[in-house]
This record gives C-alpha cells, structure tokens and sequence, in this order.
C-alpha cells in the first residue's frame, strides 16, 4: 500500500513539474516547486518506511522546516522588484 | 483490533494517495493561479493529514510517530502560509505576471477558442 | 519496484534540466534549480545516502535559492542575448554525451556488489567502525576520522569561498538608491508569513543542534547542521529585515565564527601530536582510545559546523546587505 | 533489468552535458553558474550510483540487524562537495554582482566590448 502512495506521489510530482516548465506566470512556477515541496516530504517519509528505516524521517523533517524559507525568499524578491521599479520609475521620470 | 487499525491505515492512506492525485491533476488543468492554488492546496492539507496519519498508524507508538506528528504539525503550518505568501505576493505585483506578452497571447487564444465554439 | 521509482525521478530530473537551460528568464531557471534540488535529493535518499540527502535538502531547500535570488536582485532577471555558436556547442555536446553513454557500457551495473568500488576500502570501514569507534553512523566516522583530514581540506575551502565573498563584496559603495529605512524592513508588514516565522525559528534551530549532536546516531553532522542553523537565521533575516538581524549576530560575531571553527579542528589535530599520536589522531585524546574517537570527532562536527553556520550567513549578509 | 542498471549512468551522462552546455553555449554569466551547478549535480549523482548496492541500507548501524550496507565513502565526498560547491557557487555569485557593478552587464560578450574600447 505504500506503493500506492509512493506512485500518486510521484505521479503528482511529475504533474506540478509539468506545470513549473509550463507556465504561464512565475507565480505558477513558485506553486510548483511549493507542491513539489511538499510532496517531497511525504515521499521522504513514506520511502523511509517502505526501506524499514524509520529513523530517517529526520530528512522529511528537516524539508518540512526549511521549505518555508525559499517561499519566503520569493515574496521578499517581489516585494524588492516592486520597491526597485517604483523608484526606478521616479527617478526617470 | 489489530487489522482493524490495519484496515483503517489502508484506507486513510489510499485516500491520501487518491486527493494528492486529484490536487495534482487540479493543478494542473485549472484554469488560471488561484484556482491551481486551491487545487494545490488539496494535496497539502488533505493529502498530507492523510497519509501521515496512516503511516501513524502503521508506525504505532514509537520515536517515529513523534517525528512524524512533528512533520504533520509543520507542514500545517507552513504550506498555508506559503500559499498566502504567495497569493499576497501575485496580488501585489498585480497578478501581472513576468511573461505579459505569453499570457496575453494565451488570452489571444482563450478567446479565439471560445469564438470557435460558439461558432460551432 | 524502487528501481523504478528512482528512473521516474531521474527522468523528472532531466526534464527539468533542459527546461533549465532552456528558459531565458533567470528567475524561472533559480526556481527549477529548486525543483531539480528536491529531485535530487529524493534521488540521494533511494540510493541509501541520507547524510547526502539530508545535506542536499538543508542546503537546496533554503540557501542556494536564497542566494540566487539575492544575486539576481542586484543583476537582472533576464538574460538578454541568445547562445553564441548555438549548433557549435550543441554538437561538441552531444558528441560528448555519445561518448559518455558508450563508456557506461563497460561500467558495472548498478548496484553490483562485486563492483571494484564496494570491494577496495568500504568492508573495511565498515568492518572496524564498530571496533575503533564505536558509532552507529559510519558516513560520520569516516567523516569525521578515517578521513578527517580531507574534510579538515574541505573546511578550509569552504572558509576560504567565504573570505572570498566578503572581499568582493562586504564593503564598497551601496549599488541601489533606495530610502534605507524603506528597505531593511524585510517582511515585518505580512503579518501571516511573519508570526508562522517566529514560531518555526527555534525549532529550526533545535533541529539543528539536534541534527549537530545525534551525526553519530543518523544522518547528520556539522555539515547539516550548520546549513540548518544558517537557514534559521536566514528567515529571522527575511522576517524582520536585515539590520534586526545583523543586531543578533554582528558581522564581528560571524567572521569570528568563520575562523573559530578552522581553528578548533586544527586544535584537535594538534592536540593530537602534542598528547603523542599523529596529526588527527583522537585515539590519544583519552585514555580509552575509543572514547577519545568519540570525543575527536564531536569537537571536529563542532568546527565544521561553526564554520559552515559562519560562513553561509557572511555570504548571506554580504549579498544582502549590499545595494539595498 | 540488465540494461536499466545503466540508467543512472545514462542520466549522469545527459545532465552533466546538459550543464556543460549552459556553460559554454550561455553568455549570461548567472545562467553559466546555474548550468555549473547542473554540472555538479550530476557528478554527485555519479558517485552516489556507484556506491549504491543491491539490498543494501544506508550505513548507518540499527538494531535491525541488517549486514549488507552501502558504500559509505562516496557519500563522505559527496556530503562535503555539496556545501562546499554551494560556498563556491556564491563566490561566482560574487563576482558577478561586482562585475554588474562595474561594467552594468552580465552578457559576456558586452562585457568584452566594454574591455576592448
């Protein structure tokens, strides 16, 4: 039954790539990566029971836990671009 | 009592398999961002609760169940708020995205496809 | 039936490679890197390598994007001019990959147990593991000891990377022309990402130190640990700004950290020759050899890890602090 | 089976060629570090391959009893390249954020123009 999951998993995983290579806007490809992300950790977690290694469910843990921060890195980004174009645009006008 | 918490892991995890499908094909055929983002968050709320709770079940009480409530508890609480950050950030810049002329040019398409069928 | 699923995920891998290079907008590229990242990594942990994995996933996840993303903030999104010598390079490239796929042939298959690989020096350390160390986690003693000074070279190039980046970039003349006050905020204004924030840092950070000290036991060491530990404060930065952070741990405090955990390995080392064994031999740092491993390779995972944690946050702070 | 067994060889073989082309074929400077990363990630692959064995766990010792493990010492190099290619990816990062500064480019070619006037 694990296979189950491993394979919807994976599956899904191949669907969000799909969707990060296609497109249209950036803010889809960040979704993307987000889902990959996430289904990251659940593949982790579920592979480490497949293998009858409980214990390194520290991987799943730590990509739970940091994830975040490149989500974050993007919003910063924008909020940057945002910023920058605006004084951009008033220093040329 | 046994295989009834055997059935029942199989079942939440089958059905965990089933909604991270479904988030996926969601995201991938909704229409525009924010709908593929509620598609997506299918597959993190729905999905992980899921098949993390089936793997609880399958683990019994041990160190890994511990880790793995922690990793639930986590993925709670940051997938949301990516999503949000994310919704926040598309709306600031406008949900204008990069590739104005692609998604113009999609527009384009959109509206020529729905002339089609009309026509037809 | 993993086997397979280690080919779907290669093959998932490849594809988001040539969208790599494909695409002409950099962002895009930073953001399939991250997917190729967690590709990778779930790739690392199939193939029985969690320190890998657990490296890749504290590094991948959180600094490399953070990094490339404060570097195309200060250069542009978009790559301007197409390839030069497209069909050039194109054939030389192909020709080599030709090349390449034909010398796998003569390569043994995968996962071959007689391969010349397994059969050299690896039943070795595995065999004395347990009898000159002790520890669970064979990758951390061989790390730590059998080849402790390869990794002590590896610090030193990662020091060294770090000192690099602080002379490029950690004094000079602000490149933007933004209002400071307007910029060093970070994210303080979205309330949501910033109380989520608040209440991750300190267990980003236990897990650190959890990920530092229990190398021996799992997956994990100095490397790990300070790539997580750097992560942490990473987000403290993100959340409420650059100048908040920097009041935590000063630019003095970092580039101490930097040079503190080269010097405690060589320390050890020394310590070694000085108590009457050869350089990096913990075996003399106690009277019971054993535990004098053990103790060597703690304090080692200690410099690693004050390294690395120095030296990804100097990075961090020199891009990030520069032209805003 | 027989020739699945080459596959991981094959994929290291298609990204390393992959990167290798961002770095020759790209002239955008950032877009030559991504592809040497891409370049990186490939080697990492190739020696963790090689030190994968059929039914083996990660060497790390449980109580399990298993006695068949994979070969730890690629993963020491491994471990120890990752952190160490990402400190020297931001080094490059480095120097192309300074030469954006000093020329107002990162296309190679524009910054040899600027070079020979």
């Amino acid at each position: 039954m694990y296979y189950v999951v491993t394979i919807a998993t994976l599956v899904t995983m191949g669907l969000a790539l799909v969707r990060a290579v296609l497109g249209p806007s950036v803010y889809d490809r960040v979704l993307a990566v987000n889902m990959i992300g996430t289904k990251t950790v659940l593949l982790l977690s579920v592979i480490a029971f497949l293998y009858g290694r409980p214990d390194f469910l520290d991987l799943a843990l730590a990509y739970a836990l940091i994830n975040f921060i490149s989500v974050l890195a993007v919003l910063e980004f924008f909020r940057n671009r945002v910023l920058r174009r605006s004084t951009e645009s008033d220093t040329e006008t | 009592m046994t295989t009834l918490l055997e059935i029942l892991s199989w079942v939440l995890l089958s059905l965990g398999g089933l909604s991270i499908l479904i988030g996926g094909i969601g995201a991938l055929r909704m229409p525009d961002l924010y709908t593929r983002m509620h598609a997506a968050s299918i597959t993190d709320s729905m999905g992980t609760i899921l098949v993390l709770l089936g793997i609880m079940l399958q683990a019994g009480w041990s160190l890994a169940t511990i880790k793995l409530i922690a990793i639930l508890l986590f993925l709670l609480l940051t997938s949301p708020t990516s999503s949000n950050a994310l919704a926040s950030a598309a709306l600031l810049a406008g949900t204008r995205p990069f590739d104005e002329a692609d998604q113009d040019e999609e527009k384009e398409e959109e509206k020529e496809k729905e002339k089609e069928k009309e026509r037809e | 039936m993993i086997v397979i699923f280690g080919i779907f995920l290669l093959t998932l891998l490849v594809i988001t490679a040539i969208a790599i290079v494909r695409t002409d907008n950099l962002f895009v590229a930073v953001m399939l890197m991250g997917i190729a990242s967690l590709l990778i990594a779930g790739n690392f942990f199939l193939l029985d390598a969690a320190d890998v994995a657990l490296t890749e996933a504290a590094v991948g996840a959180g600094i490399s994007t953070v990094l490339f993303l404060s570097a195309l903030a200060l250069t542009s999104e978009r790559e301007r001019a197409r390839s030069s010598n497209r069909a050039l390079s194109f054939t030389v490239v192909a020709a080599a990959a030709l090349i390449l796929i034909y010398a796998t042939f003569d390569k043994p298959r995968f996962g071959d147990p007689q391969a010349p690989s397994q059969i050299h020096v690896a039943p070795w350390y595995l065999e004395k593991t347990p009898e000159y160390i002790d520890i669970p986690n064979v990758v951390t003693a061989v790390l730590g000891s059998f080849r402790g000074y390869d990794t002590l070279g590896e610090v030193f190039v990662v020091f060294t990377a770090g000192i690099g980046v602080l002379f490029l970039l950690g004094s000079g003349v602000p490149l933007g022309s933004l209002p400071r006050e307007k910029i060093n905020e970070g994210l303080r204004h979205h309330l949501i990402p910033r109380v989520v924030g608040r209440v991750l840092i300190p267990f980003i950070l236990l897990f650190g130190l959890y990920v530092q000290f229990h190398g021996e036991y799992g997956p994990g060491g100095g490397f790990q640990a300070g790539a997580i530990i750097a992560a942490a404060i990473i987000l403290f930065a993100l959340l409420e700004g650059e100048r908040r952070a920097m009041s935590v741990i000063p630019a003095r405090a970092l580039l101490g950290l930097m040079a503190f955990g080269p010097l405690l390995y060589v320390a050890v080392g020394v310590a070694g020759i000085v108590l009457g064994g050869n350089f990096l031999d913990y075996s003399v740092l106690s009277s019971d050899s054993v535990k004098g491993q053990q103790l060597g390779i703690l304090l080692i995972e200690a410099g690693v890890g004050i390294t690395v944690t120095g030296v990804l946050l100097s990075i961090f702070h020199a891009f990030a602090a520069r032209g805003r | 089976m027989e020739i699945l067994g080459l596959y991981n060889y094959w994929v290291f073989a298609i990204l390393l060629m992959i990167g290798f082309y961002a770095v020759i074929a790209k002239r955008n400077l950032v877009k030559k570090l991504i592809g040497l990363s891409l370049f990186q990630a490939a080697v990492f692959l190739l020696y963790i391959t090689m030190g994968k064995v059929d039914g083996g766990t990660a060497p790390i010792f449980s109580d399990a009893g298993t006695t068949i493990f994979s070969n730890p010492l690629p993963q020491v190099l491994i471990l120890t390249a990752i952190v160490v290619g990402i400190s020297t990816t931001a080094l490059g990062l480095g120097i192309v954020v300074r030469l954006k500064e000093e020329y107002g480019s990162i296309e190679e070619h524009e910054i040899q123009e600027i070079d020979e006037q």
